[in-house]
């Protein structure tokens, strides 16, 4: 195949389809109770070094708890993708847990702000980036989860988006047209945090899906934090709004308010003056290492770090403001 | 007696009256958002709202906060995913798309990744792309709301996150982008296009009590001055009523 | 692009991403009142010549009453896409509308048998083929629901389907695997049933949908046909389950029953009886005729057609049918 | 005293004992379905039933009549559509698909396309590939069920449409298609595999009553003998009960 061009920048992960395949022949479809604490899963199934992604956008329905419990476990040298995360990594660099990073959007947090932790970590060079867009990243997860090694795109080109990304430009056998073909990214470890799950991981989100179908179908291994387990006959019920069925998933840990301060629809909004009080601490790294110590280092779980930030009193406050929308 | 209003409200205001009834827009938070629900208000009631996290023609009950918030798909006509949005845009289907950044050029290429000459090392950080790429290389106008300044403004971009015309004429077709690219640049001083051949910067129109040197001052390139030079309609009272009272009520974007 | 191998039949729909995206430029994006009846829906979109595609699968889910409308108008040269089409494929070809067809599954229904016609009309020749499979096929659509030219599969590699298809054989440019490039597919007019839909357009599928996603962003025009119509309040209600957003709809035709004789899940199951009478009748080519004349040529209408199978007496015992499942 | 039982039921029940549990199987309707129902309810209760339409593992309350019916999703944990499930196959998640067709040949192609030289005008034509060159392209192992007989075992398929080991040894994977292929091929008189190098059929076992002789003469190619040849169990009274009274009480699959 004829490459016209091409990003100077690495592939994290293999694009190897049929290396992939032999990874999934092997993952287990047995129907068994997955249900285990965040500690449990995150101990399990996300290593040193893995290439970790998280479900969700921006802040919203991102699985803070599974990250909390990374950062607890101080998992090192993960790489991550970097879709539109703003929370989620601002996170993981308070942790100092990635080193690698596919990038479309990073070190903001939309128009919140930037973190000025996460960027001075960025402009240090502490995170070797490869970049993409939004829209290039979902296509190499879609590949990854049509078990194909490469996707298509007319994003991207002409660009230093593509430059800097590890992309090649193609041409179309069938019209010439020119396209930037991008590796496939199958992750070694996901988190989703999803609306509701049954025991066996089969889950249901409700509103915006964002890229999760494809990140989980991506996944090689996927953590699903769920606000609510259901039983497996609600799930049947209504198996059209089934988002991902079990046999992706490895571990399923009952989260609610899983997705604080993001906001989590139909449930509750993100708590902007946390946030806020987090882009605030960073500009002090004495007081930032502080605040990191009482909220994630010092709780021994998630439920702990709900209750120091205002417990079922906020949480409650926190729904009001999701269902009362409307002007 | 001819209303007040600061340079934002008469950003939105322009944005807001050059969508089109019935098309598609894709819009982020702050005052595209606030352009594009103005232009509901207004002159296009049947323009279509579209988030690129998955919402698609909300009843927004207040500005978002973030282009994947509850908001952006409250009493939508379908709450979808990333992919669904920006295939729609691939497809052809997405007329209008508003970006930002920290650096144009006279293509209207634009730079939201990093200032410096380094790579590994910028001196300033931004987050990238995200969608912008996405949206710059896919639908039909983008546009662009910006203060106009000199190290806004400026010959080259440090960096070309997403697509202009990128070195102009045809340029932006021999690499593969498909038809479109930057449509109108909206900022506190003027309102410009791109010349039909070139693809270069053009003034269209100076903002009230702005004069053709100023703009030149502000910016770091030779825009082409055509003969004739418009005047921007300064914003309506009707306007800026429906802007202050129903689409940003808490001065989000406008109070700044 | 190196191609190292290529099917021998055409391509009946031209892949060029550019004019459709030039044709979706155009299409109206307002939302407004698009109901009609099957026959206007069927004057102002289906064309002499234009290729037609159907949603369901099987005998399941089918626009049956679009299909019996396209034979009632006698439209002619139709070209088809055959993803296991069943009692759709023999009605078009019982009508003579169609003279090419992109074929995965043609002929057949499934458990019950070979239309004699659909398969007399194939053995002589009546019928331009290119030879796919489903996946391959729906990865054509799944392209030009995407806006690009081609997708890729590493399904058809090594046989006949690839050899009478119109996909080529290319090369991964990261692995160098083999994958089989099929052209994206922008039918001119495709027909789909559905559950619930606005008069705007907004549809509701309920259960599997098959390849319906696809094929609606696929879709240069689309006529839905619809069981019920519903208020747009009713969509915005549950965002979530919007299957197609008005934009991608032409013409919105109220339908109850209108996938009958197939069988549409949670609603009625398909007549067996009848169908099995079709596969009967086709025997003998002047029963044929007369068949074909009472049921479809001579009703003025699909509820006529209804009326003549047995009416509303006939449909409850479907819908009892469908819902009584459980042994 | 041993129970009697007709060839379908033999065929089926070496089926369902051949899928492993834990399993995930993609299956059609008819003889596959039964099968694969069979074997859930006696060695593989974990087996995971796949429709390509989009149904994922539903509690099926009868013999579905097509592979897109209401029943393919009833009560099933998802109602997807056809590219969740073909790319779940792509992805190395299922485990077995059943195949059936006109002809098979020594490789394990099989042809459900057409019988005759000239494919403009064949001589028979039947409904192609539908999904089942994806399931053969794709899955793991695939398992044919099919009467014994010269004219369905040939030499050489008129028509390939779904690959077995295409010329044998490396050519499927030459061809660029993952590993996997035909893994089983179970018909009224022996139950087959194929030789690990050059991946042509040879015999397994013989059924109950018959001799290689028969096998021998029902079969268009020369098949590998091995020295030694098995005898298919024929079915207990236990699966043959759950067969007829549990998977198929209107006879709809065993009764012909």
């Amino acid at each position: 195949m004829e490459v016209l061009d091409q990003g100077i920048n690495p592939i994290f992960t293999d694009p190897d389809p049929d290396k992939a395949r032999e990874f999934f022949r092997q993952k287990s479809r047995a129907m068994v109770d997955k249900r285990m604490t965040e500690k449990e899963a995150v101990e399990k199934f996300v290593h040193d070094g893995d290439y970790f992604a998280a479900g969700g956008f921006g802040a919203n329905r991102i699985p803070s708890m599974i990250i909390h419990e990374i950062i607890r476990q101080r998992k090192k040298n993960l790489g991550f993708l970097g879709h539109t995360s703003t929370h989620d990594f601002q996170l993981l660099v308070a942790g100092e847990c990635i080193d690698r990073c596919d990038a479309a959007y990073i070190v903001g947090l939309e128009a919140r702000g930037l973190s000025p932790n996460a960027r001075k970590y960025v402009q240090a060079g502490k995170l070797k980036l490869t970049e993409w867009s939004n829209y290039a990243l979902d296509v190499r997860l879609k590949a990854a989860a049509e078990g194909v090694s490469f996707g298509i795109v007319r994003s991207i080109l002409g660009t230093d988006t593509f430059k800097m990304s590890a992309a090649k430009v193609i041409e179309c056998p069938f019209t010439g047209k020119k396209y930037a073909a991008v590796p496939a990214c199958w992750p070694d470890v996901v988190a989703i945090h999803v609306h509701e799950a049954d025991m066996y991981g089969n889950c249901v989100i409700k509103g915006i899906s964002v890229a999760d179908l494809e990140l989980a179908r991506a996944a090689k291994h996927l953590i699903i934090s769920a606000e609510k387990i259901v039983s497996n006959s609600i799930i049947r019920e209504n198996p059209t709004i089934t988002a991902i069925p079990y046999y992706m998933v490895d571990a399923v840990v009952e989260a609610p308010y899983g997705s604080y301060p993001g906001n989590m629809a139909y449930c509750y909004f993100s708590d902007e003056a946390h946030l806020a009080e987090w882009l605030k601490v960073e500009k002090d790294p004495e007081a930032f290492a502080k605040f990191l110590d009482h909220y994630i280092y010092s709780s021994a779980n998630f439920e702990e770090y709900l209750e120091k930030c205002g417990g079922l009193k906020r949480m409650e406050e926190l729904q009001k403001l999701e269902n009362v929308v409307e002007a | 007696m001819a209303p007040e209003y600061n340079t934002m409200e008469l950003m939105i205001c322009v944005a807001a009256r050059n969508l089109e009834d019935g098309k598609t827009v894709a819009v982020g938070t702050g005052a595209p958002c606030a352009a594009a629900m103005l232009s509901q208000k207004t002159c296009s009631p049947n323009l279509v709202i579209l988030f690129e996290a998955g919402g698609v023609a909300p009843m927004l009950p207040s500005m978002p906060i973030s282009v994947g918030d509850s908001r952006t798909f409250y009493k939508a006509i379908m709450a979808a995913g990333m992919s669904e949005m920006m295939t729609t845009c691939a497809r052809g289907m997405v007329d209008y798309a508003f970006l930002g950044g920290a650096q144009i050029d006279k293509y209207g290429n634009i730079n939201s990744t990093m200032v410096g000459s380094d790579y590994s090392h910028p001196k300033v950080r931004f987050p990238g792309s995200g969608g912008a790429n996405d949206f710059a290389s896919l639908c039909w106008r983008t546009m662009i709301m910006t203060v106009h300044s000199k190290d806004r403004f400026v010959e080259k971009c440090d960096y070309i996150t997403s697509p202009g015309f990128l070195t102009g004429g045809n340029a932006r077709e021999e690499a593969g982008l498909p038809e479109g690219g930057p449509y109108m640049i909206i900022t506190d001083l003027a309102v410009m296009k791109f010349h039909p051949e070139s693809k270069a910067m053009m003034v269209v129109s100076l903002n009230p009590g702005v004069e053709i040197e100023q703009v030149k001052e502000n910016t770091g390139f030779e825009l082409i001055i055509p003969d004739v030079i418009g005047r921007t309609e300064a914003p309506t009272a009707e306007e800026l009523r429906i802007l202050r009272d129903e689409v940003d009520p808490l001065k989000v974007v406008i109070g700044r």
